[in-house]
């Protein structure tokens, strides 16, 4: 009966994560900005790093956003709906970066 | 409900004379571009006929249209009741692939002259720099070395208004002027540089139209083809005398060219420095 | 993973009684609505007598007009319009036309009037945020009305405000305060649209009526939801510039600055990229055009339909290209830029986008023509500026291809070309959308009829006179006629015969200016006199015109209306009457609705012309 | 056994259908995305242009240098980075543990948490506040003008650091407001911890955004 009288749409019986769950991401991100951390000071350079750093980033987003911030147990329409309007960001990129370069090229 | 048909029958009225005006007005070509006078000109003013004749038709079909269904399917009496009719896959999917093709084609004519005028100079091109400012544009040519002094806005100041940089040797022999001369039938590189905020180098005769840019340098290659004066209007916002802002561009015959660029005075001459 | 009914949850609002809580700080939508609409319209007269005041030197170079200089002393000299004064006009008439009057009454009035009552909700999901946005875009207005009153003026730097003419104090005069309030108006203007964004997009998903499946909804829902969520993602990019902006006018920074030298000047800044700031403002800019579009079009299939009694053809297909739209009006802003000196490999790919972008629009327009055919068209006058904005659409559309080729670009950029396609295929498209918006839906709001004789009148004045000023201007970018021009008489390249045309506009948008009035008087003279509206004036399908007109606070009485059908269900054979209202259940009439409906009537019925067993009386 | 019921015939509607939330999610928890969503792109255009000025700028700086600390005489490269990354991180964490205890209706665990989650998200601003006055002091940076090179460092530091600041400012604050709720008992009374939630979305956001801050401005 408590479930029932929940308003405005809180999920009944969310599914969520145990604790446990949570530690280990929180684990994982410290490992990987630890990585990150690294790649910079052994002084990396080019193109390795940069796919390297990029790798890292999204692998710390996509944890952050599938467990902290529950993706992982939400419908995949939210996922979709979220994760797909983020192609316009790279698309923006892919039309600002190069024109940066072309400017360099022509100062 | 009052009788509202005589309404659809004036729209389709006006939707007709509005199509004869701008068949009579376009077609008859009452209003135009400027002449040409340059050789990539021909390729803008061909896709602009090609586009103007693709475009007039549809307007002309959709209007025809739309006015038709207007004056014909207007409501006549209370029992008389619409078609229902929900969709038509085929025709659907008909009118959005003639659209789709017709553009491809033009997509593809586009960007084909698109990379040819926007490619690069032919090597003996003569480089000429434009410099844009409030309000009025500067010219400079290269001297015998054939190079161009360097420009940067920090060089600018009473004694040097075009900002050539006084320690580049290159420099020294360069000519420099405020009105633009160019050889008729020669290609012409404009590397076009700015002093103070956006300008943009239109010369309307020519087709030629590119933005200068604080900070970098933008190019833009013709070959003009028609002796004549054109003007060098600016056309992009720069400021309060921007409707002022006006060049004159001389296109001559390669002697008259070369005696003209003669008497104008040098980088060293303007500075008082040894050539 | 249930959850239970968002719907249900909210409590039945009681109407607030006080003056203030009712008529002020109402949270209810329809007042918002409201309150949205008058201020975006007052901000629209400004831009409109901004328009003429432009049109005066444009029409008479140089010559003096005493009594509209007595009226605005501020900005004239001896009689004539100064030119700072031209482009601070030009400036604003552009900003507030295109941000203030349009935006704001497209999402902020017809999306706060129509998503909740036409998705069958009481409210938008969060009320108190909906009046919040409205105070912060009175706010903003109020900021952007101020700029016109201070040292220098107004922003002068077009509504584009390309730095760095907008980024330097002494580049024009403008540039002082008068722009810095632009830039703080612009931020304040896009805080208010996000949340008003947040509402439309959040109640369209989640507070729909039970029964109202996303391809049940209206079109003007569709794309209403769709136009809020290009605001949501695009103004974000011209806030970041806004504040890059900022930093550069008062903080010294070269985010867009290179030295410079102004005025004998220098101005020592290092490394800057002005087209870094036109990157970002196209990346709202463009997706900005469709905002103002794609709901004047929501609006157009919904009347057209309405009035030709037909259901709209090919609604899943309308759908799709309202949604191809949006997602392309992203990746094309680079098509402002041909000439700017960008990337020439990504002028290519812009242009590739560019005209894909033809195609949705192109099958939209045929749409509309499929719903006119052998319908039982009623000339209301919302239905006259519905049409009237299909061919308007088609024009300016039309001139768009020329645009989008970077070669014929070339030629055409920045000239009166430009400036006449996007005044007809936005400006005016859009205002139609607006009219016949405001005619279609004025019973349901104030319980009043409009006057539809004035509102012919108007109409007819409107139609002919819009084209009258728009369609030469075309001429004039044949010939090369440079736009945000004071004044040509330097220019020997013109016939003389262009100072005519711009004779011709300036009259025609003078007399198409005062027609507005006759607008204005007839929504007055209505709210107070019209003749009293029943629920349904228009016999319409879709849940607002089941409320009472106008609708209490809530919208519905007890119980939420539950929806049955799609919203088109017109002239269904077989049904008592030509609507059927998506409240009727599929037991009590028949359905049209696509993919539940008996089957479409073949080819050999379609010719013969009563494939619905009711033969046409006077139209087949 | 109610309860069940009603969920299978709710179940049996489409998702998609109308008087149903298709996400699943109430519509609280929807805005709060769709604000994110939005903010993204704020921040998103910022580091875009922040590459595209990089781009155009050519040379850059040395992060490593500048953001070192010198521990006992031996220079450590982006210790401050990594100690902030490492406090914003934890605040997540906390977060997390704030959420799971709203879930399971624990009061004080789920303040306790909330607190620790606004200490260490004061603790990074702080330290932000140490590493500004360092570069405005110490070196002598500005936003229009720098020792190291290119005065776009300055400037996009102070913008970028300076918004993303005020983002876990602003959290603290809302985070504050909602540990208050809660220890007053709001949210038991309502039956709900759904805001501890939204607020949570709000804070890891914030997090995710110094992911690419770190990774873009000091580690590239």
């Amino acid at each position: 009966m408590a479930d029932v009288a929940r308003p405005q749409g809180e999920q009944v019986g969310a599914v969520h994560a145990p604790i446990r769950t949570y530690l280990t991401v929180w684990g994982w991100l410290f490992v990987l900005s630890a990585i990150a951390y690294f790649v910079d000071i052994i002084h990396l350079t080019g193109w390795l790093k940069v796919v390297l750093l990029t790798v890292l980033a999204l692998m710390k987003a996509g944890l952050i956003m599938a467990f902290f911030m529950h993706l992982r147990f939400e419908r995949l329409t939210l996922v979709y709906a979220i994760v797909a309007p983020l192609i316009l960001l790279v698309a923006m990129l892919v039309g600002l970066v190069p024109d940066g370069v072309a400017v360099f090229v022509r100062r | 409900m009052e009788r509202s048909g005589i309404h659809g029958i004036l729209f389709a009225l006006a939707v007709v004379v509005l199509v004869l005006v701008g068949v009579i007005t376009i077609g008859d070509r009452w209003w135009w571009l400027p002449p040409l006078a340059s050789v990539h000109g021909g390729q803008i003013d061909n896709l602009f006929t090609i586009t103007l004749a693709i475009t007039g038709s549809v307007f002309v079909l959709v209007h025809l249209l739309l006015a038709y269904f207007v004056w014909r399917y207007r409501e006549r009496s209370a029992e008389q009741r619409a078609y229902f009719y929900l969709e038509n896959r085929p025709l659907e999917v008909t009118y959005t692939l003639i659209p789709a093709l017709v553009l491809t084609g033009l997509i593809t004519a586009g960007t084909r002259a698109w990379f040819e005028i926007q490619g690069p100079p032919p090597q003996n091109a003569l480089p000429i720099r434009v410099i844009g400012e409030q309000f009025a544009w500067r010219f400079q040519y290269p001297g015998a070395d054939g190079q161009l002094g360097r420009f940067h806005p920090r060089f600018v100041s009473e004694s040097n208004p075009f900002g050539i940089d006084p320690d580049d040797p290159a420099g020294r022999d360069d000519i420099v002027a405020t009105e633009l001369h160019v050889p008729l039938n020669r290609p012409v590189v404009a590397y076009i540089d700015s002093k103070d905020v956006l300008h943009s180098f239109f010369v309307p005769a020519l087709r030629v139209k590119q933005d200068a840019v604080p900070g970098m340098t933008t190019r833009f290659w013709f070959v003009a083809s028609q002796v004549g004066m054109y003007d060098i209007p600016c056309a992009e916002l720069c400021g309060q005398g921007h409707y002022i802002m006006r060049g004159q561009m001389v296109v001559e015959s390669d002697a008259a060219f070369e005696s003209w660029l003669a008497q104008q005075p040098t980088i060293a001459t303007m500075l008082g420095l040894s050539q | 993973m249930a959850t239970e009914h968002a719907v249900e949850s909210v409590v039945v609002h009681h109407e607030p009684q006080s003056f203030w809580r009712r008529y002020i700080f109402s949270m209810d939508h329809k007042v918002i609505a409201i309150q949205y609409m008058i201020t975006a319209g007052l901000m629209g007269l400004i831009g409109l007598v901004m328009s003429w005041l432009m049109r005066i030197p444009l029409a008479w170079p140089g010559e003096s007009v005493p009594i509209v200089a007595k009226i605005f002393p501020g900005l004239f000299e001896g009689g004539v319009l100064r030119p700072d004064a031209y482009l601070a006009m030009m400036t604003m008439h552009g900003t507030l036309m295109v941000f203030f009057f349009l935006t704001a009454i497209l999402l902020g009035g017809f999306g706060n009037l129509l998503i909740p009552l036409q998705c069958g909700a009481r409210d938008m999901a969060f009320p108190f945020v909906n009046m919040l946005s409205y105070w912060v875009f009175l706010l903003s207005c109020l900021i952007m009305l101020a700029s016109l009153f201070v040292t220098g003026g107004a922003a002068a730097a077009g509504w584009t405000a390309y730095p760095p003419l907008s980024a330097l104090e002494k580049a024009v005069p403008g540039s002082g305060l008068g722009q810095t309030l632009w830039l703080v108006a612009m931020a304040v203007f896009i805080a208010s649209s996000v949340m008003g964004g947040l509402n439309y997009i959040t109640t369209v998903l989640n507070l729909r009526t039970q029964g109202m499946s996303m391809m049940r909804l209206p079109l003007t829902v569709w794309a209403l939801f769709v136009a809020a969520i290009l605001g949501l993602l695009a103004f974000p990019a011209l806030f970041a510039g806004a504040v890059l902006l900022l930093l550069d006018r008062h903080l010294g920074t070269s985010f867009y600055l290179s030295h410079v030298v102004v005025g004998g000047e220098h101005i020592v800044r290092e490394g800057g990229n002005p087209l870094l700031w036109q990157h970002l403002f196209w990346f709202l800019g463009h997706p900005e055009v469709y905002i103002l579009i794609l709901p004047a079009m929501g609006i157009a299939s919904e009347i057209i339909s309405n009035n030709a009694r037909k259901p709209i053809f090919g609604y899943r297909v309308m759908v799709y290209s309202i949604i191809a739209i949006g997602f392309l009006s992203f990746i094309v802003w680079g098509h402002h830029m041909f000439v700017s000196g960008m990337n020439i490999w990504l002028s290519a790919a812009f242009t590739l986008t560019t005209l894909i972008i033809a195609v949705p629009s192109a099958v939209k327009t045929f749409n509309w023509l499929g719903t006119l055919w052998r319908g039982k068209l009623r000339f209301t006058t919302a239905m006259l500026f519905a049409i009237g904005f299909v061919s308007t659409f088609v024009t300016g559309g039309l001139t768009g291809i020329f645009l989008g080729n970077p070669t014929i670009d070339i030629q055409l950029h920045d000239t009166y070309f430009v400036v006449a396609h996007f005044h007809i295929v936005m400006a005016t498209s859009s205002v139609f959308g607006i009219f016949a918006g405001v005619y279609h839906w004025f019973p349901k709001l104030f319980g009043r009829m409009m006057d539809e004789r004035l509102g012919k009148l108007h109409f007819w004045l409107t139609f002919l006179g819009m084209y009258a000023i728009f369609f030469p201007m075309h001429y004039l970018g044949f010939m090369g006629v440079p736009r945000r021009y004071y004044g040509f008489g330097l220019l020997q390249y013109l016939a003389p015969n262009t100072q005519d045309i711009q004779l011709f506009i300036s009259v025609a948008a003078f007399i198409t200016g005062a027609a507005q009035f006759l607008f204005l008087v007839n929504l007055i003279r209505s709210i107070w006199w019209g003749r009293r509206a029943e629920a349904n004036p228009w016999q319409g399908n879709t849940l607002e015109w089941q409320a009472p007109s106008p609708p209490p606070h809530g919208n519905w009485g007890e119980k939420l209306p539950v929806v049955y059908r799609w919203a088109y269900d017109y002239s269904v054979a077989g049904a008592s009457q030509d609507f059927i209202p998506q409240t009727v259940p599929i037991e009590q009439e028949p359905t049209g609705e696509p993919g539940r409906h008996v089957p479409l009537p073949t080819v050999a019925a379609t010719l013969s012309g009563d494939g619905n067993g009711k033969p046409l009386q006077n139209g087949g | 056994m109610v309860a069940e019921v009603t969920v299978q015939q709710v179940e049996q509607k489409p998702s998609w259908g109308g008087g149903i939330s298709p996400f699943g999610v109430s519509w609280q928890k929807l805005m709060m995305w769709i604000f994110i969503l939005s903010d993204a792109f704020i921040f998103g255009s910022f580091l875009i242009s922040y590459a595209t000025s990089r781009a155009s700028v050519g040379k850059w700086v040395d992060t490593g240098k500048v953001f070192a600390l010198h521990i006992a005489g031996s220079e450590i490269p982006l210790l401050l980075i990594a100690i902030m990354t490492f406090i914003l991180v934890s605040s997540s964490g906390t977060m997390a543990l704030a959420v799971a205890n709203a879930y399971e209706r624990r009061k004080k665990e789920t303040v306790r948490y909330l607190f620790l989650t606004m200490l260490l998200g004061l603790t990074f601003v702080g330290c932000q506040a140490y590493e500004w006055t360092h570069l405005i002091v110490d070196y002598g940076v500005r936003p229009w003008w720098n020792p190291f090179g290119p005065p776009q460092f300055g400037a996009y530091f102070f913008t970028l650091t300076g918004f993303h600041g005020m983002h876990v400012l602003s959290g603290v604050i809302y985070l504050g407001i909602i540990a208050r709720q809660v220890a007053k008992g709001v949210y038991d009374r309502r039956g709900s911890y759904a805001n501890v939630e939204i607020a949570g979305l709000y804070w890891h956001f914030v997090d995710l955004i110094w992911v690419f801050i770190f990774t873009m401005f000091y580690l590239f």
